[in-house]
């Protein structure tokens, strides 16, 4: 475990403990936004996993540039960034969704706690 | 329970930083992912369309056809969201009425 | 004055700022080509001008960009996209080959196009799209 | 080129933009845009079948003409041509008998329910077709937003049952899109063909064992597998009959089959069996779905609840032909997808035409319909029989091809299971064909005990009779195809699965 | 006609299946109509397997393969003595029953009547197609079939009680259905065939462990429907079902297909050597000797006649089971031809039990007095068939009897030679008073002569002659005991010089 490790991998280990953070919220959270909302965190570790991934030292947006040519080294990857942009309107998406079931839920449980909302239903059935 | 869910989650985490020792290290040039298929786009995205900004090049054109799936998932989820939420008025009858209902059930089809 | 708060500086501000976020979200829409933008980029920030005045406005904001207009773009902007990816397969080409599009045409212009275009319905669809999502949301549900 | 790789999936994907356009202005032209959208898809997924098999040649589709690892790639060969033959057809099927049901069971949810169903199987067969591992997450995502709305406009609880298998799918979609992170950051590129002749040179590397570890993990999550299965006897519970019926046959399935894919044409032979035991470890799991899913299915009261408990037992059949490993085995898996199928809509498509006619989800309140409803409860003999393996139906085969797979891989354990789950189904099943057969009335303390499952207040007033034709014909050409596929499963088998498994061989 | 005859297998096991559908679709309207298809299908079926007796006696192997249903194993027909024996039994005694089940359910006005000739004619088919089947998995299909189509059977009087009935009698029959298709799944899975080949096709090479987990899981599966103790409780539970049902089902079809099923395992699976090697054959026996005189014991017992007719059957299908596992070509032998015998015995019984039920209301063998001088040629004949099961000379039970006798004797195992004998007292014990009873004891009830009707008692008066004849002249009837010698010769490769 040396300083080069961390200074080469810091961010994976940062995104490992976002993705974790993002776990947490969507399995241990009782109230279903809150569920959501760590959904989000976990995606936005992964975009970041991505990003992250893009990235080559000393490159440039991958935007053609005059003085630069077409030296790959000279941009960063551009595939990684078009994941990520599908990935975010995927998550968006989902969140748009989840939002809405999550809306009915609500004006038929009157709760957003889910243990609650299971009471409701058994005493319902 | 919430102990082993904490447990599991930062078994996952831990696994995911076991994992990182094989990957590239930070910003590395030499990279898998930046020396393969990423170096075409890179050096072609000019000459096959015109287009300097390669994320768009590769988005709308050589991906396009994820791009397409992604703009399909967005009308899927305006779709989704307006299903889940909306009831439209069918054009068959009124929706919430019992006799509605009684008449859809019974008989053969219309 | 319609407004839900009846607040002149909302109805002011906002009348004023929806032209400028929709001129800006254009010029992100067609300008993918050259800077960091497209499609996406454009059509969220269309959504969030019209979200921006069905929040400052209420129920007027319905009247300027009705209720079944976010879902007709969205149909329209897809059906479009995917009207441009079967063009070329009617001269030969792949689904989505903008090479083949238009026969006679160069086919490095072509891919220009296709991709200008396909930018240009994913910027109306992801508008209309965001705008139901946000019409639905806000209906609150019928149950 | 061959244009029948696109024309599958966009095909369904203009209909359904065409049907939500129809459907605004009438519902009827929406679900006749859609089922003529699914028709066409099926008759092309079924020229491509012919042309696979006549040719023996899978078919490569680049779209937009980028050659891979540049562009993306669909690949029809035999197991995609199966799969997207299957999923279409169930498609037509569903389209045909929706109608009916969903304006029943879902009032005023008609006009974007069609759509929906055809983007579902637009995602479907595209994560069928797909040779692409990031555009296989791209529409696993379409099938699944899709499958969430579907699933979310039936009963009262059918909101909060699909927001827990939405983040259920969200994070199975999330490690599954990690997974393919790690594989694109070791090798460079998503394109399947192209990592599979990469990957051998990094099979010590352990971020390519935590990509595949993390899409399985990804795809386990979304095929249900045992433990990761409880969100579906609440969904399937509160879903729409139809909607039941086109999900449950296929949703899960297509998750199995990505993971075959995975294992036999992405990473390296032995890679799944060796490097990572995750074949013996799916096997394992099903195995304990198997039992999980059979024993609790029997205690269930309501029908749906006691169907969506048999699926996490049968997708488990699935996963234990992946487990197996060897060719025969994976072959039981790979039948039992179609049988499973077929008998799993046929049944989920009786309970609707029950519920249709008679409001009833109870098992207990089903006495007497073998009367009034002889023919839909043929059918559900016929699917109950399949259920528990009796020949010549399809269920007998795959359960014997399992378990020979099991003898040739000395599973003894597996083998027990099967064998042992058989009984528990023929338990369950029996149980409601009895009552079902019964004569109605005869013992009135039966029918009130009371827990779990709704009975909708509107009581029929008319005699209760047979469905009406647009339901009764698809749950016949499900029973009658439940049968064929039984008695020509070798046909299915020579023509297309067995050079899917050929790999395995030696 | 050569045509014919080789694709006689396939028409036989189609023509049933075929008035299966029929029946249902003509319906209780048209009724005469609709027992026309049962008779025509049954006159029909047992031409196309008589027409085979020569052939197959000759020699010939009438062999049909339909389609592929596994990798290298075929839905295949194979029509062979032992095949045909049974085929022949079953589909003659399917005429008889036929024109008795009509008098039977007409007389008793009984329910459902379109399902039950329905599903007699779907057990029939898989009945023929069990026997014709000429590999394990085509066999297995088929006995899966016949069991769940005897379902409908069991609990066609609809009460609480045959529900009950009708779940065990599924529970047993899908347990056994279920390891034997393990039993199959493992022994295609070590040795990647299933055909059936007269003198077997399992090595010893396979290992004890895996030979005798195989034998355990097809003794489970064809023990229950051969009724073998401790798996036999379904069976007298089942005689629920109406008599026609116990008669030709429960008494020569379904229960046969047990039996069957263990000269298929012994003869043409194991093999007669490797199953003696292995020393299942004593397991089997002894399991098979003590049903015999446990059974007998208990049909002493039963008031019930049905019951005890039932409990007769158990044992009964365990001297078959018992002349198979002793191994020597004599037993075997006597258990072939008691396949037939017991059969035209035991449906005489049924036939005459349920005539007196339908026509006079009675069950219990303790409400018999005097019966006999109302119905003499009812009683007369189950007074034959009595005897015969007893062992009697001049019955066809005699002849089997005599056979597996002389096969301990040269298996070299007097134990069950006395178990023969002694079971033969039990039934005489067990059968001959009811007859001695309704003749001679009066009863001011059973007065006058007051038969029932002619389609219940002319099945049972050629069903007596059957039996009679085999006893007479055991080769007389379609040739029973050259094709039963048949069987003996492929299995064992031993040949008879002369009949018996």
């Amino acid at each position: 475990m040396t300083i080069e490790f961390f200074a080469g991998r810091y961010p994976y280990i940062l995104i490992a403990v976002l993705l974790g953070i993002g776990l947490y919220g969507m399995t241990m959270k009782r109230n279903l936004l809150k569920k959501v909302i760590g959904m989000t965190i976990f995606q936005t570790a992964i975009y970041l996993f991505f990003i992250q991934g893009a990235n080559k030292m000393g490159a440039t947006i991958p935007v053609y540039a005059e003085e630069l040519g077409t030296e790959p080294t000279a941009y960063m990857n551009p595939l990684p960034q078009v994941i990520v942009l599908t990935a975010i309107v995927v998550g968006v998406a989902i969140t748009g969704v989840a939002l809405s079931l999550i809306l009915l839920t609500y004006k038929r449980y009157g709760s957003l706690d889910e243990e609650v909302i299971i009471r409701r239903m058994r005493e319902s059935a | 329970m919430r102990l082993a869910g904490v447990v599991l989650i930062a078994l996952v985490a831990g696994f995911l930083m076991w994992a990182t020792r094989d990957l590239p290290l930070r910003g590395d040039p030499q990279s898998p992912a930046s020396t393969h298929v990423s170096v075409y786009y890179i050096e072609n995205a000019l000459v096959d369309s015109k287009t300097p900004n390669m994320v768009t090049a590769v988005l709308a054109d050589y991906r396009g056809f994820d791009t397409f799936g992604e703009a399909v998932v967005v009308v899927a989820a305006a779709l989704s969201c307006l299903l889940i939420l909306l009831r439209r008025r069918d054009d068959q009858g009124v929706v919430d009425d019992p006799d509605e209902r009684r008449r859809i059930a019974g008989g053969a089809d219309p | 004055m319609t407004s839900r708060y009846d607040s002149v500086f909302l109805d002011v501000v906002s009348r004023g700022v929806v032209p400028l976020i929709q001129i800006f979200a254009l010029y992100v829409v067609t300008h993918g080509h050259y800077d960091p933008g497209g499609g996406f980029q454009g059509g969220v920030m269309l959504a969030a001008s019209i979200i921006l005045l069905r929040v400052a406005q209420g129920e007027e904001s319905y009247e300027r960009f009705p209720r079944a207009a976010g879902l007709y773009l969205a149909a329209f902007g897809a059906l479009a996209f995917c009207l441009l990816g079967f063009m070329p397969q009617l001269f030969g080409g792949n689904f989505l080959e903008y090479g083949y599009a238009i026969p006679p045409m160069e086919a490095v212009e072509l891919r220009y196009w296709g991709i200008f275009f396909a930018e240009v319905f994913i910027g109306f669809l992801v508008w209309g799209a965001l705008v139901a999502i946000y019409d639905a949301l806000a209906t609150g549900g019928f149950d | 080129m061959s244009q029948i790789p696109a024309l599958i999936p966009t095909s369904l994907l203009l209909a359904a933009l065409l049907s939500l356009l129809a459907g605004l202005r009438s519902q009827r032209a929406g679900h006749a845009v859609a089922a003529a959208g699914i028709v066409v898809s099926f008759g092309a997924a079924l020229l491509g079948m012919w042309e696979v098999v006549s040719t023996g040649q899978s078919i490569r589709y680049a779209m937009g003409g980028w050659i891979p690892p540049i562009g993306i790639e669909f690949v029809l060969d035999h197991l995609a041509a199966y799969m997207t033959t299957l999923i279409t057809f169930i498609g037509v099927v569903v389209i045909f008998y929706a109608p009916r049901s969903i304006r029943f069971e879902s009032p005023g949810k008609a006009t974007f329910a069609y759509p929906s169903m055809a983007l579902l199987l637009a995602g479907l067969s595209g994560m069928a077709l797909t040779g692409d591992v990031f555009n296989l997450y791209v529409f696993l995502e379409i099938a699944a937003l899709a499958a969430y709305a579907l699933l979310a406009i039936g009963d009262r609880g059918g909101p909060f049952a699909t927001v827990r298998y939405l983040l259920i799918g969200a994070a199975g979609g999330g490690f599954y899109l990690l997974g393919v992170g790690f594989l694109y950051f070791s090798a460079g590129t998503l394109n399947m063909a192209d990592l599979s002749a990469i990957l051998p040179e990094l099979v010590e590397n352990r971020a390519v064992m935590a990509a595949a570890g993390l899409m399985v993990i990804g795809l386990g999550l979304k095929m249900a597998l045992f433990p990761m299965h409880f969100w579906m006897p609440d969904v399937y519970t509160n879903a729409p009959s139809a909607v039941s019926g086109l999900i449950a046959p296929i949703m899960t399935k297509v998750s199995a089959y990505a993971i075959i894919r995975l294992f036999l044409d992405v990473f390296p032979p032995g890679f799944f069996t060796e490097t990572l035991p995750i074949t013996a470890t799916v096997g394992w799991l099903s195995a304990g779905g198997i039992l999980y899913g059979s024993i609790l299915a029997i205690g269930q009261h309501d029908y749906r609840r006691m169907l969506a408990y048999s699926s996490v037992g049968q997708i488990s059949y699935v996963g234990l032909g992946i487990g197996l490993a060897n060719p025969i085995g994976l072959i039981g898996g790979l039948l039992h997808i179609v049988n499973h199928a077929l008998m799993k809509g046929l049944l989920f498509l009786i309970g609707g035409s029950v519920r249709l006619r008679t409001g009833v989800t109870r098992i207990p309140d089903m006495k007497g319909l073998g009367k009034a409803m002889p023919w839909t409860m043929y059918a559900f003999v016929i699917g109950a029989l399949a259920m528990v393996g009796i020949p010549p139906t399809a269920g007998f085969f795959s359960k014997l091809y399992l378990l020979i797979g099991a003898v040739e891989a000395g599973a003894w354990i597996w083998f027990a299971v099967i064998i042992a789950s058989s009984l528990l189904s023929a338990v369950y099943f029996f149980r409601v064909t009895e009552m079902i057969f019964r004569d109605p009335g005869s013992d009135p303390a039966e029918t009130s005990r009371d827990q779990g499952g709704e009975k909708d207040e509107s009581t029929p007033d008319h005699p209760v009779g047979e469905a009406p034709a647009s339901m009764l014909i698809p749950v016949v050409i499900l029973a009658v195809g439940v049968i064929l596929v039984g008695v020509f499963n070798f046909a299915i088998i020579s023509a297309l699965l067995e050079s899917v498994v050929a790999p395995l061989e030696g | 006609m050569d045509q014919l005859l080789h694709s006689a297998p396939l028409l036989a096991i189609l023509v049933s299946a075929l008035a299966a559908v029929a029946i249902p679709l003509t319906g209780e309207r048209r009724r005469n109509l609709r027992e026309t298809w049962t008779i025509l299908a049954s006159i029909a079926k047992f031409g196309f397997v008589a027409m085979m007796i020569p052939g197959v006696l000759a020699g010939e192997r009438y062999e049909m393969s339909l389609l592929e249903i596994a990798p290298g194993v075929e839905l295949a027909l194979k029509v062979d003595p032992a095949g045909l024996l049974f085929a022949t039994s079953a589909s003659f005694l399917w005429i008889l029953t036929s024109f008795y089940a009509i008098g039977y359910m007409r007389g008793g006005n009984e329910r459902k009547q379109s399902r039950f000739f329905s599903m007699l004619a779907v057990c029939l088919s898989a009945t023929i197609g069990l026997c014709f089947s000429a590999n394990l998995l085509t066999f297995v299909l088929f006995y899966e079939i016949l069991s769940v189509a005897t379902y409908p059977l069991v609990i066609h009087a609809g009460s609480e009680k045959a529900y009950r009935i009708g779940r065990q009698y599924l529970i047993y029959a899908i347990t056994a259905g279920i390891a034997l298709v393990g039993g199959t799944a493992l022994i295609y899975g070590l040795t990647g065939t299933l055909d059936f080949q007269p003198g077997g096709f399992l090595e010893a090479g396979l290992g004890a462990p895996m030979l005798w987990t195989i034998f355990a899981l097809f003794a489970l599966g064809f023990g229950v429907k051969a009724g073998v103790m401790p798996l036999q409780s379904w069976l007298p539970n089942a005689m629920i079902a109406p008599t026609p049902v116990s008669a030709l089902l429960h008494a020569v079809a379904v229960v046969k297909a047990g039996v069957f099923g263990f000269v298929r395992l012994v003869g043409y699976v194991f093999g007669p050597g490797l199953f003696g090697d292995m020393g299942a054959a004593t397991v089997l026996a002894v399991f098979a000797a003590a049903t015999i005189l446990l059974a007998s014991l208990i049909a002493l017992t039963k008031d019930d006649l049905k019951a005890r007719l039932a409990y007769s059957t158990v044992g009964h299908l365990s001297y078959i089971v018992l002349g198979v596992a002793l191994l020597v070509p004599q037993a075997m032998l006597g258990a072939a031809f008691h396949m037939v015998t017991h059969a035209a015995m035991k449906i005489t019984l049924f036939f005459c039990a349920g005539a007196i039920y339908i026509h006079t209301g009675k069950k219990k063998v303790s409400q018999l007095d005097g019966i006999g001088r109302q119905m003499p040629v009812t009683l007369g004949a189950f007074g034959v068939g009595a005897v015969g099961l007893a062992g009697v000379p001049l019955v066809g039970g005699f002849v089997s009897k005599w056979y597996l006798a002389v096969g301990s004797v040269d298996a070299g195992m007097l134990i069950f030679l006395g178990v023969f004998l002694v079971s033969g007292l039990l039934n005489a014990a067990y059968l001959v008073p009811i007859v001695t009873r309704a003749f001679f004891r009066s009863s001011p009830e059973h007065t006058g002569f007051n038969e029932a009707s002619l389609l219940m008692v002319a099945p049972i008066f050629v069903t007596m002659l059957l039996s009679l004849l085999l006893g007479i002249h055991p080769d007389g009837f379609f040739q029973f005991f050259s094709i039963s010698e048949a069987i003996v010769e492929a299995v064992t490769g031993t040949s008879f010089t002369g009949g018996g």
